[in-house]
Order: structure tokens, then C-alpha cells, then sequence
């Protein structure tokens, strides 16, 4: 069984062999002992916070597991705020109108305007599913536990919530939006700067970039187009984003162009219709052993620290209770009775 | 023999013709009969009135072959720009980005729209026929302006400035205008260049990008035309730079060509002009060339011939003192050509 | 009973007589004929228009007529895209950070950006309801028949849709944040600068206001105070359209600093879930004539040039069938069996 | 009498006395034993480099009551600021917005973060005893500077600049501080102010604003503090005025004070001062005051006495020669006080 659970001290050799997997441009998951194990210390210190009635510089960082090995083969995490310790740059896609009444030209020019307008507000990042395990709705289960854990601890985190998506860049790691702006103001080349920001090192961005908006009418079309699109490799992510409600609002990153998507939290989907209900350990109803149909229900616990979350099949919809078999159970760390809180992995599926 | 003189109605026909050779930017002498036009009428109000510090007056000169007695050739003056509407320049302005950590340290070149030259006096629109763009001619045409000022300082600002033609093609292709202009203006240059000499110029500030643009950012083919004068205007530039005219990295907000300015008293004709009396020439040589001029505002003329200086004034010829309508005993003044 | 109609040319006189009641500060609503004139031959333009595929220059004024009396006592707008012809402007208050790691700061700086960010944009307008008629959910009605059209003529709007809410200003019409910001860079006073912007005339604030950024942290409290914030007449208004999902996105009014809320049409709680079904006519189950109870519902038919929308009351919830009487079916200009919309009237009461 | 001389370790004590008594404002002048430690030794390092072109050399001097043997001020000069990190000010320029139909033609001063000072030379930190700030002493410790400038040209740059020190009470408050950078550095002005004198700059760039700040938008007391002079600097601002100095509309990022510049070889000093051979004082007239240095870089001594300029040099007395460590026929440098 697949399961989603805090990451633990133990987890630094298996993080690291994910690390190396995960190629250049994520730069969140680099392949640094040291540098990885202090993300495992935040995130650690994260959930073992009691008592947080509101977000400061937690790191929620869990993995997923897969118990019949007991391997690690993938990673999501929450930020609950960005920008409080280094600042958090990007770019805001507005308009500025020109128009001359006399001459009947009235153009709207797109610009660039550099802002820290997400600082302090939390976000959802280090989305990594190994390539064996991207099936069986592994990917879904992966990106939305998270939604649980934030409808379960809304305290923890602020009312609106982003994620940014990796922008379009050819084989060789060159993106075009780089290419036409960034690379004038930085003498440095994208891989470094991006690295350099991954490391949390981000005052030279304010040192080097430019200050004033960019009218992106003048900048070539090859990076006029990608600005706000992801890579092909992202775009399943980021459709799985919007149908839960995230929306893209012309925030784009400064490096590569890529969107920032967002959402109030209150307004995902999947955090608005789940709901908790009582754990009934027995065999489901309509289910058979070894047979599994109908519709996918995420299921998590009510816990912090012992944070657990699954994917179920049921063909008859749950009401205030929940049928949970002894070993989805005891993966969600939870004793007959115990809350849970589910939701249809899906929208419209209700 | 050249004279120059103010231009009068009767030239109209000659410089609409002037204007259609002399092309596309030079936006200040647009060919539309009516604004030429309007420019002689503004011109000879400027000269009928009293002025005591300069405004919206408007100066045009014309160049006269008086062999033929044609017009081949005309050049002004407005006395300060931006009156009405502020005057548009891109100011060249280095932009420092520094990352000590990084050990980087750039100097990036960016455009600035300003408009420093208003409320300064500029030389406008010197246009020459071919067959007459000879040194003579257009050292008269564009240096008899100075001699204009020297004698009315009163009517021009400490402050003098031109703009010189910038890169375009025959066709009116800027490769400047079509990296930046072109996207605000949405028109060829051609139009923008023409409506700028005949409309008021409102709606440069309503279409022109406000915010810094940053030169590498720039098609490297705008980035080239920056500042460079267009092969035509290379001799009338060559001029103005001897007398002392400088280029403080002021550019065309249309095709990049630069602004030069210097203080009026500082110009190599100004400092070295002489006002005295107009003498006869009595021995047979003819002595060295001099602008030579005389009369007062709508009476100024300008002719370029030999003259001897001596201690009670200048030498002429008998030919040269006709032409400037003047006799021995006159007052008159000039510079070593 | 109160019916919502697209207003037409017999309203002039109507219209004007409420315009008059309107007072300063409601810049969408002069009293002057010939405005009034033009903006009724507008609106009557645009509900004529067949075969409308995307949002134009469309301008969707309705009156609320109480057809026992034939009084027009409201008026509620659409306008189908914003800033086409004159440039739209507004402020988005956004961030930037300032931090110094050797001292030991770390400041977030709020800015307002001048930007015509709406542009292209469809808005919500021209709210206006006679004193005398504020009850019995009369103003409800108004603001949410708009969704009703919305919903049914989807193509004729943009995705997004924004409501500009007034800002704060005391009895004598000063804002304090045009007093301490506006004031400087036009030498108009805030009540002229106002009424030159409602004409539509607004290249001037292109050539006054500032385009640089502006520090927040540099206007005196009062002002800062007033950002995002609304009239205290205006308090039931933000609230109606945050119920609905309407959200202030950090985009505030360049003179007053009243809020911008906007929404995704599909998101507007009324539109989402307002569905079609088939007029009954007859006698509604559950109700005795002259009494009402039970849940209020909005119900529109599905025409144009011809918009109708109503409130009625039912106590049992229709299902794929809606149950009007007589008098209701005629105030739709419906028949039997023809398709309506209904929405409940407000959230939570489904 | 008065003698200048460049500072030695022996001086820190008394440095360090003068600083304490400076007070806020003084930026590059701290009461810290160390930094001032850093400014003697570098200045000792400096003048024993030889110098091809200006880089980040400074200079101190003392003056030297000689009476009592003993430090009464001090003052100092920058070979070239912003070689490390950029120097910032703030420059004014007028923003124009006009608006044609409705008439209005603004132009509305505003703040531009720059650091066009970076790559000049500037003068530091004049500081007097309270007791000893007689015009005598005032001129030579400001002026000997310009005649250590005239001797050394290669070590200059041909723009030099001064600040001066805005306006701020006994403790410390400045209205313009208060107003503006109070809000990005979030510590008070006598801290940023030590800071910006102790640490190296990057923390201006990093914490000031990096947008024009409109003036009119500031409140009316920080406003009426721009350009404004310390009334303890009057004396030492209209000493460097009247050199030829002038306000260009700079002021200091944080007090506002403003920064006067000249172009050095037009200093009143330095087109004055002469170069010739030391003279004996033999009548009984002494001679109009002059200021008079003798001695190469590390030697270099300046004091003010009075002296008689004959053709084959300056006539000194006896007692200003021995001061000045030279006899006649010596070759000196001198000026009219």
C-alpha cells in the first residue's frame, strides 16, 4: 500500500537517491547530504510544533511510501510561509494602456513588473514521483494529501496558497525568457542563478535586475510565448492544480517565466468537500478482497505529527462513517472510532 | 555667389520642392504646403516683433544662388522648444547594477525619456541641394544662424542645440524605430516621422513607453543605430562640431540620431565675429573668404565672399557690398569663413 | 412584484429621477439627459445584438421595476469589457522587499503600481437602489440578477469579472488618500477629478499621476488606513459579493483606494450553481396564496432582449421542474414549459 | 600659530577627542578608535604609494595649534569615492506632467536614489575645536587640502565634491530621516549614520528605496530639510563656495544635506597658488597673510603667516620658514589667505 506520511530521520539515504533522480531545474531537491538533512531537521521540527495558531517558517516535507518495500518514492511539501527570511522574487504580468485620442491608437502593452507580492504567504513545492511509480493514481494521491493536511490545520497556513510551476526551457536547460532578459542583467549563466536562488540566496536578484517594469512587446517572441505556459513535463501538474481551483494570476517566475498558481484554501476543492468522519474497521461494503472498484476516496488522519494519508476505492459512497480495513487502519495510524477525513480524489466524481 | 536671407511667401514653391528631396527624418520640415506655410508666417512674425527673451518665435532662412536667383538650399531656427508641448529626447543614461557577493559589477545603457531640451533654442532643418552642397554653401547656410544669433542674442537661450538625422535606409527603414517605436506607435516610421512635424506632439507622451529602456535588451541592429548620424547629414554635423557643438548623449526618440548642444557663447562664430564698418577694397588682391553680413532682422542678409580686414573695419568688393544692399561707411558683420 | 428588465427608451425620465438621487461620488449615474440618453440608447443596443460570441463594448443596463406601481426604483449594469476606449486605471498594492543580511532587516515594503490591469475586463456596475425599496431583499435581487445573465450568456463576458466598491471619504466628499497622494500631481480637486474620470476622460490621469511605483510606508496613516477599504454604506455590498466568491485581489481605486473584488464567472457561487429547468404554471406546492415561506429562489428566464428575473419563495426545493404561478410566468414573460434558471438566493440555504 | 600636516598614530588620541565632539552626521568621521585607527593608516599608506591615477587612496590632516603642540582639527580627502561599493545621494530632478487639455503643467521635484558621485575625488570631514574656529584656522585647514590637490593633480580626479552636513538637533533628530529612510532602515539616524561610516555600503542598496520619492508627498518639515545646511557647517560651506564650489542638486541620502562641486582646476585656490622659491622677510613690513606649504607628500606642511610675493618669490619670516622646516631658497607653494 501506498502511503503519505511526515518525512523522519531516517529517511537522508533514500531522499538523497531521489535527489539524484530529480535532474536539473528542481532545484528544491538537490543531492547534498548536508543540505538535505537540514531539510529533514526543518521539517521534522515542523511537525512536531504543538500549538501553532499561526504560520511562521515551518517546512512540511513528506514522502511517499510504499509498504510492501518500504521504499521512498516520492516527496510533496508545504511551505508555510515564503519570503520572511529571504526575499521572494517574481514577476507580475499587468498592462499599461497607451492611447492617443488625436491619432485613434489605443494600445495595451503587456509588462514585467518585479514585486514581492507572495512574501509571507504559504506554499506548496517539492512535487517528486519516481518514474516506476507514476501510476495507479500515485501522482494524484502525492499532490493532494496535502490538501488534507491543510484542511485538517488551516491555522497553519495563510489564506491563500501558490505553487510555482517550472516554465518552458529546451533539452539543454536554455530558456528563452532568460535568454532575452535575464542574461543582460546577470553575468552569470541560468543554471548558476538558479542554483544560487534554489541555495536561498536571492539579495542579488535585487541588486542585479532591473527595477523598472519590461514592456514585453519588445521583448522577442520566442520569450513573449512562454511566458505564463509550463513545461510539457509539468503540464499534467499543473492541470491537476486547476481542476482543484488553483488559478493562474499572472504571476509568473522571473528566471524562466513559468506561472505561480493560486488559490484561497478555503476554495480547493478538495479541502472544501472533505469532511471528517468516524473509522469503521471491517470490510467495506461492495467490496471483495483483492477486487477493487468504484470511486477513489483520499483518506487521512486527524494528526499532526503521525500525519497519514491513503487512497481507498469504494463503490458505495460513505456517509458520516467510513469502512477501513485493519491495514488501511493501521497505515493511517488510527484505531476503530477514530476521526478521519476523506474526500473524493476527484472533482466531480461526488 | 550664395546669399542667405529670411524666407519669404514667395519661396513657398521652392521649399515644398526642398522639402520632398530632403526625405524622411527630418521631421521639423515636413512637405505639406501648409505647414510650410505656416512655418514662413511664423518666421516673419518672429522678425516683426520686439522680443525680450526668448518664446515661440520661429526663425527660417533661405539659401539663395543669386547667379540664378533660385533657391537651393534653407535652415532655421526655433527659438526655444517645448513651449506648448514639452520637446521629447531619449537621455543615455548608464544604469549600475552591483552584486558585491556575486563580484559582479554591471554598467547597463538605458533610454530615458526627458525632456531636457525644453525651454532651448535649436537649429533646425538644414537642407541643401545636391548640386550646391559644396563647403561654401553649406558652411554660409548653417553658420549664418550664428551670425544671426550673435546679433540678437536676446531672442535665444545660453543653450543651443541640433539634432542630427539619424540611420534610415531610402525606403525610411530605421532599424531603431522598428525595435522600439514601431510597438508603441503602431505605424510605419514614415507616418509617426510626418505626424510629428505636422501635429502637436501630445501624443509622443501618450504613446511612448515611460519606463527606462535597456539597451541590450535591444535587436542588436538598434542597439548599432544609437547616436549614429546619417551619411547625408555627415557634412552639416561635420560644421556644427567645429564650431564646438558636443554630443552629451542625447538621442531621436524616433531614429536614435543624436542631439548635439553647446553654450552659445562658446561657438567658434560667435566668439570670433567682428561688428564694424564695411570698407572698399582698393588693391587687387581680393584677400581671404568672409561670411559677411548686414541688415536688421527681416533685412539680414548673409554672403560668403573674399574681403580684406583692416583696422577700421572690412574690405570689400564692389559686387559684394550690392548684393548685401550696403555701401562703404555701413555697418556690418563678420567671421573668417 | 419586483421584476428585473433590461432598461429601454421609455425610462429616460425614470432613470433621470434616480440619477438625481444618487449624490456625489456615484460617477456612473450624472443627472444629465443627454448622458442618460446615450448610456439607455447603449444598453438598448447591446440587448439587441444577436449572435454575440465575445465580449465587445456591450453595456447591460437594467432597471428593477415595481410593476404594482410601474416605478423604476433601481438600476444594476454590466459592462462587457472595460478600458478598450479609454484606458482603465487602477492601483494594485503589491510588495517589495528590502533586506539586509549583514544588519539584520528584513522589511516588506507595501507599493502601490499604477497598472490598466483590468483592461479587457468585464465589470459589474451602476448599483443604484431607491431608499424606500431597501427591504425584502429587494437588493439582493438587483445585484445578483446580473449573475443570472452571466450565467446564461456566458460568451458575452470575459472569464473574469470585477466589481469597483467606493472607498472611504468623510461627510464633505474628501478621501484621505487623495489628500495625501492624488492632490499633489493634479491641481483639480478630487471631486473634479472624479467627474472628468466618470465622463470617461482619462488620458489625463496618464499624463498626472506619477508611474513609479509609490511607497505606502511614506503616506501618512490616515491614508494607508484606507486602502482596500470601503464606504460604510458600501460595508453589505462587499459582503454580498464576498459571499457569492467575489474576492479583493490587492487591487485598489487610483483616488479613493476603494477595493476592486473580482471573480472567475464559472466561480460566482450563483452562477455555479444556478441550473435550467421547465416552468410549471400552476399553483406551487406548499404555498397558500398570500403567504410566503420557505427558501427564497432567483429565477430568470433564458431570452435577451426580453431578461426577466424574479424572486420567489418556495418551501419545497424544485427539482427538474419549477412550479410559477400566473402572475410570475407573465412578469418572465414565459409560457408553460419554456426553460428557466434558478439559483437559491443566497448561499448555505441549499 | 597654525600648521597642517597629514595625521600620524601618534594623533589618535586627540582624533578621536574631535570626533567624540563632532557629533551625528559626520559619517565619514566616527567616534570609533579603530575606524580612525584604519583612516591614519591608510592615509600613511597612501601618501607613500606612488600614484599614476586616482584609486582608493584617502588623506588626513591635522591642524596643529603650535603654540601648545597640540591637535585643535583635522580634515581629510577621498582620492575616489564608490571604488568598492557605489557612493549613493540622492539627485533632484523635476518630473514634468502636464496635461494639455486640461491645462496643467506640473513639474514636481523628486528624489532619484544615484551614485553619480562614485569615481570623484571628495572632501571629508572638516572638524574644528570649538575654541580654534577663527577664519585663519578655518582657511588653511580647508584650503591647505587644495593646495595638497595642486601639487598632486595625478592623484585627483578633475571633479571634486563636498558634503555637507544637513540639518539634525543636538540629539540626533533629523526631520528628513524621520520622514524617509526612518521607514526602509528601521533603526534610528544616529545608528544608520554610524553604520554607513563604519560598515561597508551594501546596505544602502539594499534597505533605501529603489523608486523616485516624490518631494511633495514628503511632510512639510523633511521637505524644508532638503539642501538645507548644519548651522555648524556655514562656516565651512561659504569657505568652499566662495572657492568656486556650487550646489547641483545633490543632497546625502540621509540628512538631506547637500553636496557642492567644482571642476578642480577652476578652484579659486588652484588657479591662484604659485610654486617658487622662499624668500627672507628683510623690511620691516610684513606682508599681507598668505598660506604657504613646503614639503613632498609625507613632509607635506601648510601654515598661514604673513608674507611679502616679490618677483623672484615669496618673502617669509624667519619663524614661518622654521615651521615650515625650510630656509630660503627653498621652493614652496603659496596663496593669498
Amino acid at each position: 500500500m501506498m502511503v503519505i506520511r511526515p518525512i523522519c530521520q531516517n529517511d537522508l539515504k533514500s531522499l538523497y537517491r531521489l535527489a539524484e533522480k530529480t535532474g536539473i531545474g528542481f532545484t528544491s531537491l538537490v543531492s547534498d547530504e548536508a543540505i538535505l538533512q537540514k531539510k529533514i531537521d526543518g521539517a521534522v521540527r515542523s511537525f512536531n510544533k504543538e500549538d501553532v495558531t499561526e504560520p511562521h517558517n515551518e517546512d512540511y516535507l513528506m514522502v511517499l511510501e510504499d509498504t510492501s518495500t518500504g521504499d521512498i518514492v516520492g516527496t510533496c511539501g508545504i511551505l508555510a510561509t515564503v519570503g520572511l527570511d529571504e526575499p521572494f522574487y517574481s514577476y507580475h504580468l499587468g498592462s499599461i494602456t497607451h492611447a492617443s485620442r488625436e491619432l485613434k491608437v489605443h494600445n495595451v502593452i503587456p509588462t514585467l513588473v518585479l514585486n514581492n507580492d507572495f512574501t509571507g504567504c504559504s506554499e506548496i513545492c517539492t512535487l517528486f514521483l519516481e518514474e516506476d511509480y507514476r501510476h495507479s493514481k500515485n501522482g494524484q494521491l502525492l499532490s493532494k494529501a496535502r490538501f488534507m493536511f491543510m484542511a485538517q490545520f488551516p491555522e497553519r497556513f495563510t489564506e491563500k496558497v501558490f505553487a510555482e510551476m517550472r516554465g518552458i526551457s529546451n533539452e539543454d536547460g536554455v530558456s528563452p525568457l532568460w535568454e532575452s532578459l535575464g542574461r543582460h542583467f546577470f553575468s552569470i549563466d541560468f543554471k548558476e542563478a538558479d542554483e544560487l536562488t534554489a541555495q536561498g540566496n536571492k539579495q542579488f536578484i535585487a541588486e542585479l535586475m532591473p527595477n523598472n517594469p519590461v514592456y514585453v512587446n519588445l521583448l522577442p517572441p520566442e520569450a513573449r510565448e512562454v511566458l505564463g505556459q509550463v513545461h510539457k513535463n509539468t503540464v499534467p501538474a499543473r492541470r491537476l492544480l486547476e481542476q482543484e481551483g488553483f488559478r493562474y494570476e499572472n504571476y509568473v517566475d522571473i528566471f524562466d517565466g513559468g506561472p505561480s498558481l493560486e488559490a484561497r484554501v478555503q476554495d480547493i476543492r478538495a479541502v472544501r468537500e472533505s469532511r471528517l468522519c468516524l473509522a469503521n474497521i471491517g470490510q467495506p461494503k461492495g467490496t471483495t478482497e483483492g477486487v477493487s472498484e468504484g470511486n477513489y476516496y483520499l483518506v487521512s488522519n486527524a494528526k499532526v505529527a503521525d500525519f497519514r494519508c491513503i487512497l481507498v476505492q469504494r463503490s458505495i459512497p460513505p456517509g458520516s462513517a467510513m469502512t477501513l480495513t485493519q491495514e488501511e487502519a493501521d497505515n493511517l495510524c488510527i484505531t476503530n472510532k477514530e476521526p478521519v477525513r476523506i474526500v473524493e480524489l476527484s472533482p466531480y466524481s461526488r | 555667389m550664395y546669399l542667405v536671407r529670411p524666407a519669404d511667401f514667395a519661396d513657398l514653391p521652392a521649399l515644398e520642392r526642398l522639402a520632398q528631396q530632403a526625405g524622411i527624418g527630418i521631421t521639423n520640415f515636413p512637405a505639406n504646403r501648409e505647414r510650410l506655410n505656416d512655418k514662413i508666417a511664423s518666421s516673419r512674425r518672429s522678425l516683426q516683433t520686439d522680443v525680450v527673451q526668448p518664446g515661440d518665435e520661429s526663425y527660417l532662412f533661405v539659401l539663395v544662388d543669386t547667379s540664378k536667383d533660385q533657391i537651393v538650399g534653407c535652415c532655421g531656427i526655433d527659438a526655444m522648444v517645448g513651449v506648448d508641448t514639452p520637446f521629447y529626447s531619449y537621455r543615455i543614461d548608464e544604469v549600475v547594477h552591483a552584486s558585491p557577493q556575486l563580484q559582479i559589477h554591471n554598467r547597463i545603457p538605458a533610454l530615458f525619456l526627458c525632456h531636457d531640451y525644453s525651454g532651448t533654442s535649436r537649429l533646425i532643418a538644414l537642407v541643401v541641394d545636391k548640386a550646391h552642397q559644396n563647403n561654401v554653401a553649406m558652411s554660409l547656410l548653417s553658420r549664418a544662424r550664428l551670425l544671426f544669433i550673435a546679433r540678437y542674442p536676446e531672442r535665444f537661450t545660453k543653450r543651443l542645440f541640433a539634432e542630427l538625422r539619424g540611420e534610415s535606409d531610402k525606403k525610411g527603414y530605421s532599424a531603431f524605430w522598428d525595435a522600439l517605436g514601431k510597438h508603441f506607435f503602431t505605424m510605419d516610421f514614415k507616418k509617426a516621422d510626418y505626424l510629428s512635424g505636422v501635429s502637436n506632439k501630445n501624443f509622443i507622451a501618450e504613446l511612448m513607453p515611460r519606463y527606462p529602456i535597456y539597451v541590450p535588451t535591444l535587436p542588436e541592429a538598434a542597439q548599432e543605430a544609437i547616436g549614429v548620424i546619417h551619411e547625408n547629414s555627415d557634412q552639416s554635423a561635420e560644421i556644427l562640431l567645429n564650431e564646438g557643438f558636443e554630443f552629451r548623449g542625447y538621442v531621436d526618440i524616433f531614429d536614435a540620431g543624436p542631439s548635439i548642444e553647446a553654450r552659445t557663447e562658446s561657438l567658434h562664430t560667435i566668439t570670433q565675429q567682428k561688428m564694424d564698418k564695411a570698407l572698399s577694397l582698393t588693391d587687387t588682391a581680393k584677400g581671404p573668404m568672409h561670411l559677411i553680413s548686414a541688415g536688421h532682422l527681416e533685412h539680414f542678409r548673409v554672403t560668403a565672399a573674399p574681403a580684406e580686414p583692416q583696422v577700421a573695419g572690412l574690405a570689400l568688393e564692389k559686387a559684394t557690398q550690392e548684393r548685401l544692399g550696403i555701401s562703404s561707411g555701413h555697418r556690418i558683420q563678420w567671421v573668417a569663413l
